[in-house]
């Protein structure tokens, strides 16, 4: 057992059991802080996977913004944190059918595939490819993005100054 | 550099990179903290005609670590209406996000925690942890001044990030790279070869450079001043209006966490003007264990150089803090929105286009 | 647009000369001074604990009613005619027994009303200011001279001498009434002596 | 689109840091916008009014030190002004110059508090030292001579329980000296400071029309742009003997009557209190200070209100005799009190940090607000 082993799985851990609380936390707030930990464990696991741009990325966006920003609106509002999630009428039958099946078949194409395991070495910097890529062969949808973001903000812009 | 030196010793990855990770808080942060926090008081003594702390030790040298053990005695108080949870575990994630700062700052040549290849963006983004862990300590003081002064905090912060970045995309357009460690290698030798004075540009290019790196200076002081908090941006901790903001209900060792982590921000955004304008660990003149042959001295000067130009800007932020008011908080954002970002953009233009010539 | 550029300008230049000021400062010499090491030089009339210099004291409770926030409470007793209780430095004889004298500084506000009311100037402000205690009853200092028997023993003289006295008196006016009632035989006076036996001074 | 928000209700005091004592501000709050405020008083209160009722005349003065207790000599001056008044009482000029010079030299302690408080309510802290140095050698000039730093009981009805300290008027003139440099020190540092004037200009502003409605007095009435000094308009003691001007409001920063105003009115108010002082002590008379005190305060039956231009406005006391030894009725109109009324209106519509500006610029003293 490597260290970087002991390490996934301390990240896949954190991810997974964070990943628990969100869902089953009754507290609204807590739910979201948990939330802040499975952000940061997909962000170990990405780190590990050599992907470290997207990890990085996931850091500033999710953790840095996106939630930050979840936590703004819960706190902000008033009397949240008491809110009884668990709805009126419970359904755990076919919700339990539902899962089971979606389980299975998860599982199976799992299994049944044949993955081809290839030995190849972990980059060490993904970030210039990743940039000559964005500015090259995805151009055309790099700059529909960045314009969709464009109409967005000044969207957002023109909504908060009614 | 560390680690690989470790491993070769020990043989062990997993011993060698634990030590590698408690290195930054053993060597630097614990000191720093202990000095810087006598400092401040010092500084804002001698500034006001006081003398500050004189009681322990010569001159009051060993203050701090009275006041240290002193809230390591006290008693842990957690206020009956807060959520436990979430109030004990706030201040290790704000000291968590501190901390991962420094995982990345090139103290020397050899002294790096790791030699991320995206060691500027990463810096920027560990400091988000430090935003939802005060948010964390805020919501759960239970405390409406606690409240608004980490809702304030987590605002500004994430407002002031935007020239930061911005600042340091130029650095990045100029230099190809955002690697702390490449950084501080490009800007060798002499003083001149500082990105504040053009970088290792040549020519026209350089003196157009020059005022362009000297404002974008200004503007990242400025911003990383904002984001840890400092004044004229104090307002989340503002003593006349909220109290002291989100550590209001925190006491002892927990309080101490937050102070820790304070003053490791101050100095970590000190070191990334200092890495990004100021040449990093470079000597501003050439090396001594170069000039005279002892070559082992040269990272001795190197993390000397480095931690005399990160104590400067601690020191000018101090200046700062006991000389002016501070900001109410729209003006606080009107400031970022109205003046930073515009300039910075600016900056990121021409930056842009003087690199074409 | 010159606004925008002259507002940038003057906060930066605003904050230079701040920074200026500030570090000039730094090089400036301490005003403060450390205290419990370092004691400041008191002028002569500063206005701190009182004293009273029990030698001059008349007992006349002149401070007393000058209060305004009654801190001083004193109790006389009169001399007997046998006692000798000397004279006060600027030469008034004393006549009463002074058998307490008390001050209680945690009421005293040391306004400085009861030292020019005193004839003997006995009674005035010194530049003790350090008499913290850990419980108010410390604060209430006693001046009186005489020991707690004394204080008895003047007392228990006092009212002897009263009584004495008063037989005198009574006998003495026992006389009178009785020549009064031998002059005055055939007309039987209703006139009686009032008993004469408040205890002035004791209260 | 108008976002529904709840009213937040937010408790400010009494014990906070920038209430200037125990005063209790209720905040309702939309966001951080003030809807309203209401001030809540009398955690201080301590009966003077009532209590002066059992005192004799002179046993008041000391009560009156603790009223407003940064500018004790002041209030002891009203009240020994009254009395004189209501008792015909003739004093000897040296003892109205040495009140001048005293007042005068209060005025400048109680303002360089106002200024330094100020500051550090606005997040300045060095200044606030500063003032306090400067203050501490006016306070060392009332030790000397009448023994006590803040509580002085010194200005008596009739006359003063000390005559000058011989090193009196030589340290006075040091003090003047050092002190002009130290006031343009204080405006480099702050009043100039362009976060400071963003923070202050066009904050808080008292229209003239409301302050006089109000009937608040003092540097808060003449920074909003009215010449209303009782040492002009009303002279007592000496004061028509100097020469020297009634600084006002001039919206040099923003509107008139703003924050920045209130605060500058203060300094030239120092300013022009120095000019005073040197003109008092190059006059000052010799003579006896205690010859016109009497022996025993007994005025005659009837009633005065007498008003002096107390560093926070008008002072008056307003005192009944019924010709015994104990006064029957001593009524304060103290100038903070009327001008908290205003606090309300000044502060709608700013935030939650303008507050703490604004309740600093009108410079209020809690232990006169309750007595």
């Amino acid at each position: 057992m490597e260290i970087y082993d002991i390490i996934f799985y301390l990240f896949a851990a954190i991810t997974l059991l964070s990943a628990f609380f969100v869902v089953t936390s009754r507290n609204i707030v807590h739910a979201a802080f948990y939330l802040l930990f499975t952000f940061f464990g997909v962000t170990g696991i990405y780190v590990l996977l050599g992907a470290d741009f997207v990890a990085i990325v996931q850091l500033i966006v999710y953790v840095g913004g996106i939630l930050i920003l979840l936590i703004f609106g819960v706190m902000i509002t008033n009397k949240i944190t008491q809110v009884d999630i668990k709805t009126g009428t419970v359904h755990t039958l076919p919700a339990a059918i539902g899962v089971g099946l979606f389980t299975g078949i998860v599982g199976a194409v799992i299994l049944n595939t044949e993955w081809r395991i290839v030995d190849s070495p972990m980059p060490v910097a993904t970030l210039s490819t990743l940039g000559e890529m964005l500015l090259t062969e995805y151009v055309l949808i790099f700059e529909l993005l960045g314009i969709l973001l464009l109409v967005a903000l000044i969207g957002a812009a023109s909504m908060a100054r009614k | 550099m560390i680690y690989e030196w470790l491993y070769n010793i020990t043989g062990s990855s997993i011993l060698s990179m634990f030590v590698v990770s408690l290195l930054p808080l053993f060597v630097f942060i614990l000191p720093f903290a202990l000095l810087a926090v006598l400092a401040e008081r010092k500084v804002s003594a001698h500034m006001q005609d006081r003398l500050g702390p004189m009681r322990v030790g010569y001159h009051g040298i060993l203050q701090t670590v009275a006041d240290i053990i002193k809230l390591l005695q006290k008693e842990d108080l957690v206020p009956a209406a807060t959520d436990k949870k979430l109030f004990n575990f706030a201040p290790l994630l704000v000291f968590a996000g501190s901390y991962a700062v420094f995982a990345a700052i090139p103290f020397s040549s050899i002294f790096i925690g790791s030699q991320i290849q995206l060691g500027i963006i990463y810096i920027v983004a560990v400091t988000g942890l430090v935003v939802a862990g005060i948010l964390m300590a805020g919501w759960a003081s239970n405390n409406k001044y606690s409240l608004l002064g980490a809702m304030r905090s987590a605002a500004q912060i994430i407002s002031y990030e935007i020239p930061t970045l911005l600042i340091i995309l130029t650095i990045i357009m100029i230099t190809g790279t955002l690697s702390l460690y490449t950084l501080s290698e490009l800007q060798t030798s002499y003083f001149w070869n500082w990105m504040i004075l053009g970088g290792p540009a040549t020519g026209l290019q350089k003196i157009l450079y020059i005022p362009l790196m000297i404002i974008g200076c200004l503007v990242i002081y400025i911003s990383t001043l904002a984001e840890v908090n400092r004044t004229p941006f104090d307002i989340p901790e503002a003593e006349s209006e909220l109290v002291s903001g989100y550590h209001t209900e925190y006491s002892g060792m927990k309080f101490a966490m937050f102070f820790l982590a304070e003053y490791a921000n101050m100095f970590a955004v000190s070191a990334i003007v200092a890495i990004i304008f100021f040449g990093g660990y470079q000597s501003p003149f050439g090396y001594l264990g170069n000039a005279i042959g002892l070559h082992w001295l040269v990272p001795i000067e190197q993390f000397f150089w480095f931690t005399a130009k990160g104590l400067f800007f601690v020191f000018v932020q101090m200046w700062l803090r006991w000389t002016l008011p501070r900001f109410r908080v729209d003006q606080l954002m009107a400031f970022c929105w109205k003046y930073l970002i515009p300039i910075s953009f600016v900056i990121l233009l021409l930056a842009g286009l003087i690199s074409l010539i | 647009m010159r606004d925008y550029f002259l507002k940038f300008w003057e906060g930066l230049y605003t904050i230079m000369i701040g920074m200026k000021v500030t570090f000039r400062h730094l090089f400036v010499p301490s005003v403060t001074i450390q205290y419990p090491t370092v004691k400041p030089q008191l002028p002569e009339r500063e206005r701190n604990r009182l004293y009273v210099n029990m030698d001059d004291c008349i007992g006349c409770d002149q401070c007393s009613r000058a209060c305004p926030v009654s801190c001083i409470e004193i109790e006389t007793v009169k001399s007997t005619p046998g006692d000798d209780l000397g004279k006060t430095s600027n030469g008034k004889k004393k006549a009463l027994w002074v058998t307490k004298f008390d001050i209680d500084f945690a009421k005293c506000c040391y306004c400085e009303l009861c030292v020019p009311p005193c004839p003997t100037d006995c009674i005035y402000m010194t530049d003790v200011y350090e008499f913290s205690e850990f419980e108010r009853d410390s604060l209430l200092y006693d001046f009186a001279t005489l020991t707690q028997e004394e204080r008895e023993i003047k007392k228990k003289n006092f009212k002897e001498f009263q009584v004495k006295k008063e037989a005198e008196k009574a006998a003495a006016a026992k006389k009178a009434a009785e020549a009064k009632a031998a002059a005055q035989k055939e007309k039987p006076n209703a006139k009686t002596d009032k008993p004469t036996d408040d205890k002035k001074g004791t209260d | 689109m108008a976002l529904k928000t709840e009213e937040m209700v937010l408790n400010m005091g009494p014990q906070h840091p920038s209430t200037h004592g125990v005063l209790r501000l209720e905040l309702q709050l939309e966001g951080e916008i003030i809807k309203d405020v209401i001030p809540h008083i009398g955690y201080l209160h301590r009966c003077f009014e009532k209590h002066s009722e059992a005192m004799t005349y002179p046993q008041v003065i000391p009560y009156t030190d603790r009223m407003d207790y940064l500018a004790s000599m002041y209030n002891e001056f009203g009240y020994a002004l009254a009395m004189e008044r209501l008792m015909g009482i003739e004093v000897p000029e040296r003892v109205e110059y040495i009140r001048v010079i005293m007042g005068e030299l209060q005025r400048i302690a109680s303002h360089l508090v106002a200024l330094g408080t100020y500051g550090a309510d606005i997040g300045a802290f060095t200044p606030f030292l500063f003032c306090f140095r400067d203050r501490e050698r006016i306070l060392h000039l009332f030790e000397i001579t009448c023994g006590a730093r803040l509580l002085y009981n010194y200005i008596w009805i009739g006359g003063l329980s000390n005559d000058l300290h011989p090193d009196f008027i030589r340290l006075t003139k040091e003090f003047i000296k050092d002190f002009k440099p130290n006031l343009k020190e204080l405006n480099d540092l702050l009043s100039f400071n362009a976060i400071f004037i963003e923070r202050t200009a066009d904050v808080g502003i008292l229209p003239l029309e409301t302050a006089i409605n109000y009937g608040v007095t003092g540097p808060n009435l003449r920074a909003s742009g009215m010449k209303w000094d009782l040492r002009k308009d009303d002279p007592y003691s000496v004061y028509n003997k100097f020469d020297y001007e009634i600084p006002v409001g001039s919206g040099e920063k923003g509107k008139i009557g703003d924050c920045w105003d209130r605060y500058f009115i203060r300094v030239r108010e120092m300013e022009e209190s120095l000019k005073i002082i040197e003109q008092a002590i190059e006059q000052i008379p010799d003579g006896d200070v205690k010859s016109a005190i009497p022996k025993r305060v007994k005025p005659p039956e009837g009633q005065i209100y007498t008003r002096v231009e107390n560093p926070r406005g008008e002072l008056g006391y307003f005192i009944i005799s019924d010709g015994s030894l104990n006064p029957s009725r001593v009524k304060v109109r103290a100038p903070s009190f009327v001008t908290m009324q205003v606090f309300p209106e000044l502060c709608k519509g700013f935030m939650v940090a303008d507050v703490v500006a604004i309740l600093g610029s009108i410079d209020i003293v809690l232990g006169e607000i309750d007595r």
